[in-house]
């Protein structure tokens, strides 16, 4: 048997290999040393993989070249994508410090684990966003989905979150198989696994075999799960609230990022062909979404319960432009993800710092007056709800626009509308927070003014880190809500990212 | 030949799976599964896929549904009736699934691929042999077979994330204690 | 010079954010009375009888978009840039002035507020470009929903929230509206350009229009607020801090109509022409019923908030009725009604301190011990109330001319607004003024720091009702302009005769 | 034997699973359930594999496999550490999280 080993190109591989180098290494460093000690070291060797993995990102910008036997492909989407996913880890490792699921000095999760199921996580998306055959695409996804199981659940002295950890498991499980099997019948109508087999044969004679329509169907559903898009949105409430803060902000933005990339790539490059097989049911799924999730979000006094049901309407915002199948559409896609990093990212760090304070945990009761208690924070959420919210100066202004631009340009107008037509009712919920951040006094605090039961570690733990913590939180806090106004007013810089990204699809009109 | 060994693995991959819904017993359910797979992996023989039915059988039913067993006999084989659950959902179940069913046979008879609707065309001899899919993973599939491998270490490490080294009783008391 | 008016205010506000408590409203007041100078040399090197844009800067801004940052003013848009510096100044240097008891602590950020507020409804009046002028639109509401949120009075979170969610949902179709049109018209030419000169260029098909002219309508009419969709107005102008309420009203209620003569006339003639009437009724409409509820009313401030969608429905009944005498006269109207009714609402904080209340009925004999101060009342109600002589009679003339040139009924029935306006603004002012002074009421003179403001205010209603020309001169050649833009559309009037 | 023989079976397979996971509370079966779906895309990727006569389709069903036992040892994980807190195996008290 003769064995040929296929052709590495390692510089464009680098990312990949930098986040598995982390992986472990973040796994050895964590067995040494324990608490803040444990903490400082991990952090340096967590962050410094992520900013590594970015570096050699931004090194490889511009290059579109196929990796390994084409299972894997590197350009701008794919670039683009991971670098979202880098940020949002990045943002995440600080505001879990002191999380009471990973502070424990004798508990089951410690930084070193934490941030090597961070990583792993994000070396999943960076392989989905890479992904150019069935096969890779499959796994990447368990791949970024299996250490989010994990996280979820990792506060396992909280049921809340243990339960939230299984729900989700199930949930995505039950996703993951009914991809699976769309993904097999996509195979065995076209033969092959790879994107441009499947998108060779689907140009052929299958395009209306009902053997290819069944498979598209099932893996859109399998994907929207995912994507948590409604009518598959159920979990995603529970979920967000139920997950420790800090792992539903990097859920909440990273996965969006790297499964829409992939869906773009699938849908949009490999099933182009049989675009008016899927583009009237992805564009079904978007319209619903956005009007459940806006609807779900309206009576929501949970403020992670609220941006779970906000992320089912953004998601189905960012659905309209995969179904605009356009150049436009992928570039309104990238610069509407790396708009909603920037735009909740802030809001998950202020109901982190917040869930500490008071004793409210994330009820809307907890920022009844943060204008006056906390003026920066204070700031930082509004910026962040007027921005998800798509009111101008900010980035989510533009974002809106270039979606519905991308929309109408596409013939899909009516979606365009149905874009407007959720921020209408988004609006209601989402002044409700701002209303309580700047016109209602503070809530009353029990008497005694104990911790909540839910953070864990002792009074003393908490006062001893509290000045670090909360000034690397707040300023990358800050700076992410200066980015969504600046970005606002000067979006030229992110639109052309995005516009690369966008033309990095070839196959696209 | 071919015929009674499809059907004898076909009634077999079944019965396993109603059973595994049907019976009352976790402990039981992991009993049916395992007979499920076993009778896949007969199935998978005659598809010309030997290496994935040695594989089924090794790892599938033979660790991981040990791995089952242990745990449902750690947890307690938790008796729980069928029938009582939220009215209408039991009805609207099997009718969801009857309809999952009927639209994936359509799919599935209604194809035009003139593949599926014969035996397969003819095939190398060593087809699905555990060379050529090994061949296969190290050359076309790499990636596959590192994420792979990535995947079942980070599996490995979520498992004593959540249930490993914990001593509850003892770390209660030592809130803050020990930084 | 058009840059530094538009940025100044927001860059004065957030100066103000980083300021002591003290000193942010003397800044924020000379900055104010600085724009209010670069306003008023606008006006003065303003070219006469010219159609063409003026001051134009044109930048690059989103190109992959078609995004321009283009500003310019021409002959409407002068005189509402002056309103809006000089109402801005005048709110600015009231509050001031007081000290105003309503800040609850909050000084800076009112004032940065009030500093974004002006920036953004500059923009609006300044904006060249279709989607320029969409945001600047949207983004008068933020600062206003925190004005009101913040420092406004009872129920005030309820009433904000209503306040934008119904304006929003106008001005989000006018979004999609305005990308639709763009999108269109580059399917034809080929380029995307929200420009709004290169949208009249190369207008759409009638179908197009008209659905996009809804869109614009509906933002528009909100805004004003007209009949039958004003249900925030209530609850916001009662809500609502005085200074706050001067603004609201004396300017924010004119961009929606600013924008049918800026916007909708030039790029969608056919859908105007198509619904004409159809906007007229809706005009014709809020006169009637503004009037009635502003008879009716016993809060101070709803009859004059009443009284503003009467006023604008005068408006915009100018504008539809598509002759340029009509136009002019909303042109005119415009600068006219937003100083009387910002002069109105200060007089109200001034009554209200005086009578302890907002309440119509339980208000009287404040004149008694305060002739100036029902000497500037007077004037103002004279001028509400469209008196010979005042420049609202001039303005209300030519509409109602328009009208009767184009729809004789529609000016029967907006004549009989004006009658109601005398009953309504003469009842304000004696029920106010006269009868006798109820128990826990005192009269007082004007004090001299408000006389600082109110005084300069009325010479303003007075020195246009000298001299209409100012405005009706500069505007002229920019609303012909636009109608003629309307007027191809039309069916030419002579082959009909 | 068609392949289409195969197919049906595995869609039967996967409507079983599929009805499973809709019936059943507790999480364990709940996963079982869940390994039913799996298999059954398992079979229907290794009878594509036959009809299509390239291997690809069975290196696929070996990282199902994978992924499988990925996913159930997550899941026992998550099992048992519930059990240890003394929670309810039984997905509808899961009334933590309603709403």
């Amino acid at each position: 048997m003769t064995f040929e080993a296929p052709d590495i190109d390692y510089a464009g591989l680098s990312p990949v290999l930098a986040l598995t180098v982390g992986v472990v290494l973040a796994l050895v460093v964590g067995l040494f040393g324990s608490g803040r000690r444990q903490r400082i070291v991990v952090s340096i060797f967590g962050l410094g993989t992520l900013a590594a993995a970015a570096g050699l990102c931004i090194w490889q910008w511009g290059e579109s070249k196929e990796l390994i036997a084409g299972a894997l492909r590197i350009d701008d989407l794919a670039i683009a994508a991971t670098l979202v996913a880098i940020v949002s880890a990045a943002f995440c490792i600080p505001l879990s410090w002191r999380e009471e699921s990973v502070e424990r000095p004798l508990g089951p999760t410690g930084h070193g684990e934490f941030q090597a199921l961070l990583i792993c996580s994000v070396l999943g998306m960076t392989l989905i966003a890479q992904a150019q055959n069935l096969i890779a695409f499959f796994v990447a996804l368990e791949l970024l989905s299996v250490p989010l199981y994990v996280l979820c659940g990792s506060a396992t002295r909280r049921e809340q979150s243990l339960e939230s950890g299984l729900k989700y498991l199930i949930i995505g499980s039950l996703g993951s198989a009914t991809l699976l099997y769309g993904l097999a019948f996509v195979y065995g109508a076209s033969g092959s696994t790879d994107f441009d087999g499947v998108r060779a044969a689907v140009g052929g004679a299958v395009v209306d075999d009902p053997l290819l329509l069944i498979g598209i169907a099932l893996a859109a559903a399998g994907l929207a799960f995912k994507l948590s898009v409604a009518p598959f949105h159920q979990w995603t409430p529970d979920v967000y609230q139920g997950a420790p803060t800090p792992v539903t902000a990097f859920m909440a933005v990273a996965t969006k990022a790297a499964v829409f990339c992939v869906v773009v790539r699938f849908f949009d490059v490999a099933l182009g062909p049989a675009v008016g097989d899927w583009q009237p049911a992805l564009a079904a799924l978007g319209a619903v979404s956005i009007v459940v999730g806006n609807a779900g979000a309206l009576g929501q006094d949970s403020l992670k319960r609220l941006l779970g049901y906000s992320g089912v309407a953004q998601a189905g915002y960012m659905m309209v432009a995969v179904v605009a199948a356009s150049e436009a559409g992928v570039s309104a896609l990238v610069f509407y993800l790396a708009a909603y990093a920037l735009m909740n990212l802030p809001a998950f760090a202020v109901i982190t710092i917040r869930e500490r304070e008071t004793p409210f945990g994330d009820h809307i009761r907890a920022v009844d007056g943060l204008g006056r208690e906390r003026p920066a924070l204070a700031a930082a959420l509004t910026i962040s709800m007027l921005a998800l919210a798509g009111l101008p100066g900010t980035v989510g202004f533009i974002g809106k626009l270039f979606l519905i631009e991308a929309a109408v340009d596409s013939d899909y107008t009516w979606l365009g509308v149905m874009i407007a037509i959720g921020t209408m009712i988004s609006l209601a919920y989402y002044l409700r927070v701002v209303a309580a951040v700047w016109m209602r006094p503070a809530a009353e605090r029990p008497a005694g003014g104990a911790m909540p039961a839910i953070a864990g570690g002792s009074q003393e733990a908490d006062t001893a880190g509290k000045g670090v913590r909360c000034r690397v939180i707040l300023g990358a806090t800050l700076l992410a809500a200066a980015a969504t106004v600046f970005f606002g007013v000067l979006p030229s810089p992110l639109v052309d990212w995005a516009a690369r990204a966008g033309e990095s699809i070839a196959a696209l009109p | 030949m071919e015929e009674i060994a499809f059907f004898a693995g076909a009634i077999g991959a079944l019965g396993g799976a109603i059973a595994v819904i049907a019976l009352r017993n976790p402990f039981y359910s992991v009993l049916a599964l395992i007979v499920h797979l076993i009778s896949l992996a007969g199935l998978f023989l005659i598809l010309y896929a030997e290496f994935i039915a040695a594989a089924q059988i090794v790892v599938y039913a033979g660790a991981v549904m040990v791995l089952y067993l242990f745990v449902t006999a750690y947890v307690g084989g938790v008796e729980e009736s069928i029938w009582e659950p939220i009215p209408g959902q039991r009805f609207l179940a099997p009718l969801l699934a009857a309809a999952l069913f009927i639209e994936l046979s359509i799919a599935v008879v209604g194809t035009a691929l003139k593949a599926v609707e014969s035996t397969g065309p003819t095939i190398p001899a060593d087809f699905g042999s555990p060379g050529s899919i090994g061949e296969l993973l190290l050359e076309r599939f790499l990636v596959v077979f590192e994420a792979a491998s990535m995947l079942l270490l980070i599996a490995a490490v979520g498992a004593i994330v959540l249930a490993g080294r914990k001593r509850e009783r003892e770390t209660v008391p030592a809130r803050g204690a020990g930084r | 010079m058009l840059n530094v008016l538009l940025w100044m205010p927001l860059a004065i506000g957030i100066l103000c954010l980083v300021l002591p408590h003290r000193v942010a409203p003397w800044v924020a007041t000379i900055g104010a009375l600085a724009r209010l100078g670069l306003a008023i040399g606008l006006v003065i090197g303003f070219d006469l009888g010219v159609s063409e844009l003026q001051h134009v800067v044109d930048e690059s801004w989103i190109p992959d978009l078609g995004v321009r940052y283009s500003l310019a003013i021409d002959g409407i848009s002068v005189f509402l840039v002056l309103l809006t510096a000089l109402l801005w100044a005048g709110v600015i240097s009231f509050s001031a002035l007081r000290g105003h008891h309503e800040q609850r602590g909050r000084r800076r950020l009112f004032y940065f507020l009030l500093g974004l507020g002006e920036t953004a409804t500059l923009g609006a009046f300044l904006a060249q470009d279709l989607l320029l002028f969409v945001l600047f639109f949207d983004l008068m509401l933020i600062p206003f929903f925190f004005l009101i949120g913040i420092f406004g009075g009872r129920d005030r979170i309820a009433a904000t929230t209503k306040m934008i969610v119904y304006t929003l949902v106008g001005s989000l179709l006018m979004l999609v509206g305005a990308i639709a049109t763009a999108i269109l018209v580059a399917q034809d030419t080929g380029e995307l350009s929200f420009s709004i000169a290169e949208l009249r260029a190369n207008l759409l098909s009638t179908g197009s229009q008209e659905w996009i002219f809804c869109f614009f309508a509906a933002a528009f009419l909100v805004k004003m607020p007209a009949f039958p969709i004003h249900g925030w107005m209530p609850d916001a102008y009662r809500a609502a801090p005085l200074p706050v309420l001067v603004l609201l009203s004396g300017v924010l209620a004119k961009v929606g109509a600013y924008g049918f003569l800026r916007i909708v006339l030039p790029i969608y003639p056919d859908a105007t022409v198509t619904f004409q009437e159809v906007v007229m009724v809706i005009a014709v409409a809020s006169i009637l019923y503004g009037s009635v509820m502003a008879f009716t009313q016993t809060n101070l401030r709803l009859v004059a908030g009443y009284s503003s969608v009467a006023q604008l429905g005068f408006i915009t009944l100018g504008i539809f009725s598509l002759r340029s005498d009509g136009a002019d006269g909303a042109v005119l109207q415009m600068v006219n009604h937003g100083l009387v009714v910002a002069a109105i609402f200060l007089i109200i904080a001034l009554l209200y301190e005086r009578a302890r209340t907002e309440d119509l009925t339980r208000m009287g004999g404040l004149a008694t011990r305060a002739p100036v101060l029902a000497a500037l009342f007077l004037v103002v109600t004279m001028a509400t109330l469209a008196m010979p002589g005042s420049a609202n009679f001039i303005g209300e003339f030519y509409i109602l001319n328009g009208a009767f040139q184009e729809k004789i009924a529609f000016a029967f029935v907006a004549a009989i607004g004006v009658a109601l306006a005398a009953f309504y603004a003469l009842r304000l002012y004696q029920r106010t003024m006269h009868n006798r002074l109820p128990e826990g009421a005192e009269s007082r003179e004007i004090s001299r720091r408000d006389s600082l403001v109110l005084t300069p205010l009325v010479a303003c209603i007075v020195a246009l009702a000298l001299w209409p020309g100012l405005i009706l001169e500069r505007g002229e050649a920019s609303v012909e302009d636009k109608i003629a833009a309307v007027a191809e559309a039309r069916e030419p009037p002579v082959a009909m005769r | 034997m068609d392949i289409t023989w195969y197919l049906v079976l595995s869609a039967l397979l996967f409507a079983v699973g599929a009805g499973g996971v809709l019936v059943r509370r507790s999480p364990l079966v709940i996963l079982l359930c869940l390994e039913l779906m799996l298999n059954a895309g398992n079979l229907a990727l290794v009878a594509f594999a036959r009809s299509s006569g390239n291997e690809e389709g069975q290196v696929f069903a070996l990282v199902v496999m994978v992924v499988a036992a990925c996913e159930v040892v997550i899941g026992l994980g998550l099992i048992v550490a519930m059990f240890r807190r003394r929670l309810a195996l039984d997905v509808d008290e899961m009334r933590e999280l309603r709403g």
